[in-house]
């Protein structure tokens, strides 16, 4: 029998090294897999590479790893945010790495490392000064710069639901990275709200087919998302949104 | 002082140009308002590039849902006919040209439709790009929504950037609070000028050399159609 | 109001026009779109470039309209068949152009094309002849060739349901090329079994977004999926697996 | 005459060798057989490039649904904890190294492990590759599944193939009729002789200087564990 469910999420980091490249999900909060990163702190693995779209929020998930120093270098596209006084200290102090990556340009390296492609070319930061040090090629007469794939050796992804082969689905915009972080690393790492019996999954519907998952783990529902107001958001000016009330206004 | 119309005002004006079957991103920050202004008898589908086509307006405080959120991180709702993809199906969306608009803000906007909105190349700031470079090429039609000047009186209509671009000759149209510009090969055309704005006030505000829009020229949403995706 | 149904399948390929290049969906019979390529036949377009998996199976479909000479040339993966007679006699007397290309390739030519990417490196066909005049390149130790995408002027997909937003879903394997196919055209023309109200789609499991479909028609049941056995299937020596009573066997 | 071992028996000493949970992918023609001999009390999850994980075993006569088939283009069913996906992610599932064993047929196969099984490139032959050589590059352990000689006599194992090749190196193992062997970089090692065969009667029949296996080396399938994906 196949079972790829673990008793918590101490056993669902076991074995993460120093020096490792671990991609975490999430956009801002949702999706971010606080309880695996707890875990991560726990265990203790440092000098970590980071590869995720932010670069934590409030004092919480990844900002909490980041505050502990494990983390030598980052990855992502938006470290810069109304809450993200961490990393702000960090780099400013030149006490973490950073490699800054347009959006789409990082979900398609994440999906190039899962589909075993060698390299691509985008037209996504042509012109602009993320795209130094690029090969350039034109093609069909628009411009184009190569990226190459990021692999990682651990990914920590939260779902809503998997079963013990490792299927995982997600909720709503919770999904994010989920699918191809699964698939872009050599172990991922899965915490969900609950674990269903197998073929209680609609095969329809499986953003994340177990072939790309080592380790599964409940966690039940998570509180720390009705901690307080929903935080996180910035304005064009980098100027905080306060958030459930600051929607509100948007009405 | 020349005639500025407020930023609800031109939400409104972004929202009117719109048609209905469009795919919009609306960036974060102001962009965001332009949905507050999209006619409620249209059916016009919002993408926001955390994965969601389909997005709806807020939710009422006591439905805030932690896992639906735009892509400036607001809680967001999700409306009858909405999907949900993962990032890497978001972003192809938008590098394979589906979307027919997007709306962004920018710190400045050149002749030839460069646009630079994601730093200001500060020594010392710390930089984001999010998904400003996809957005910037993956829209049949890049609006730009800004105030003319800079809180100090410079244009953010420029010969040529000189903050870091965001992408090259992307943007299509500007709207500013004094006028509405089009992006055409010989530079900036006035499309509206809002009050007592004229071309000639809005020449000497920019310091460019700026022509009368021309009045035949096809609007760039309207051309990208929903029928071609 | 966003209506994209067209009344009948007439209508769904209205204005595809001599010289296009015309994507169809399928791998052998599932997912084929055979209203649709008949309402093509009848529509009269010639000189067509025809994208699909293989080259048509029996007298049907695909098959149908190669035998009618409406397709100059063919782009697939695996054209030979124990049923793909009408492809074999074109082959054979000169009358279509082929290029073969290995199936994954294929697909992610086609996803390419959807997804704005100007080119990208594949292991796949290294070292083999449908490598020739291919660019390649040595990345991370590993062999790769270029390959560039596919574009289409109209795609012909079969899906299950749709909206009148042109959400479209599928049922099993009939996805296969759904997807990525409607991604990749220009004008994007479904077949379902039947139209459904608009939110009636599970939004977590849309494969195909309205954003790529611009006509939906209904179709009602498929009766040719149950003509007779379900034909289709070589072994590897090419000979015709007889199928329903066939897979029996296998079990 | 050496002993040959029928197809079945042939199958179930491959379906002996993949491990409890492992993901795999069976060419069709002859590989689907593998299918049959996989212990029904273990979890083996089978993978057909169509788009589907967890293929199950074809369906009763009356129930065969035409939209559910493998890549031969068979009726088959799906078991529970199976997914569905579009052709591009599940040959990106392959292309990026997931499968853990694939197991195809060949034509010939070289010393140093590079694949024929597509094309014989007889003239006027019509060319058909489907997924061949994305399976050939994409499973972490290929293993063939051939008889050792053709119907006239000539090995299928070889120094060098002289039909079009699928893939280059990339084959693990070698079951056939007469032996089973492994790909080496000395070359091909006897791993197991059936009945009379020996490894000089197997040099022989294939012209090759071939090793005894070792028997401490690692097990290509296994060492292969669905821990790592």
């Amino acid at each position: 029998m196949i079972d790829k469910t673990v008793p918590d999420a101490a056993a669902a980091v076991a074995g993460i090294t120093d020096g490792a490249t671990v991609m975490i999900s999430g956009f801002g909060r949702a999706g971010q897999p606080v309880e695996l990163i707890d875990a991560l702190i726990a265990q203790g693995a440092r000098d970590l590479t980071i590869v995720n779209n932010n670069a934590g929020n409030g004092d919480a998930g990844l900002a909490a790893l980041l505050a502990k120093k494990r983390v030598r270098r980052i990855v992502c596209s938006f470290p810069r945010q109304s809450d993200s006084w961490v990393f702000d200290g960090l780099y400013r102090a030149g006490e973490i790495e950073l490699e800054l990556v347009p959006q789409g340009n990082l979900a398609e390296r994440i999906r190039a490392a899962g589909a075993g492609i060698g390299a691509f070319f985008t037209p996504t930061g042509v012109g602009t000064e993320l795209a130094d040090g690029r090969e350039h090629r034109t093609i069909d007469g628009r411009e184009y710069i190569l990226e190459y794939p990021i692999h990682a050796d651990f990914a920590l992804v939260s779902g809503w639901k998997a079963d013990r082969w490792g299927n995982v689905v997600y909720r709503e915009t919770a999904r994010n990275f989920g699918p191809i972080m699964t698939s872009a690393a050599t172990t991922s790492i899965v915490q969900v709200d609950q674990i269903v019996p197998l073929g209680a999954l609609d095969p329809e519907s499986i953003p994340t087919p177990g072939i790309f998952v080592d380790r599964v783990v409940a966690v039940g529902e998570r509180p720390w998302l009705r901690d307080d107001v929903f935080v996180g958001g910035v304005d064009l000016e980098g100027r905080p949104l306060a958030a459930a009330s600051g929607a509100e206004e948007n009405r | 002082m020349t005639t500025r119309i407020p930023r609800a005002e031109l939400a409104a004006r972004i929202a009117a140009d719109i048609p209905e079957g469009s795919y919009v991103n609306l960036g974060i920050g102001a962009p965001t308002l332009v949905a507050n202004f999209l006619p409620a008898d249209q059916e016009i589908i919002l993408h926001t590039e955390n994965g969601l086509l389909g997005m709806g307006p807020a939710p009422a405080a006591d439905q805030v849902d932690p896992d639906l959120i735009n892509a400036g991180k607001q809680a967001v709702t999700a409306v009858a006919g909405a999907a949900y993809f993962h990032h890497a199906d978001s972003f192809g969306m938008m590098r394979g040209g589906h979307l027919d608009v997007c709306v962004l803000g920018a710190f400045q906007v050149s002749e030839r439709g460069d646009l630079a909105n994601w730093s200001t190349g500060e020594p010392g700031a710390i930089p984001a790009v999010g998904g400003a470079m996809d957005l910037a090429i993956g829209a049949k039609a890049v609006y730009v929504m800004t105030d003319l000047l800079t809180k100090t009186g410079e244009s953010k209509l420029v010969a040529a950037c000189s903050y870091p671009l965001t992408g090259v000759g992307c943007v299509t149209r500007v709207y500013t609070d004094h006028a509405v510009f089009d992006v055409t090969p010989e530079g900036f055309a006035v499309r509206e000028a809002f009050g007592d704005n004229t071309v000639a006030s809005l020449a000497e505000l920019t310091g460019l050399a700026l022509a009368g829009a021309d009045p035949t020229a096809t609007d760039a949403a309207s051309a990208a159609s929903p029928e071609e995706d």
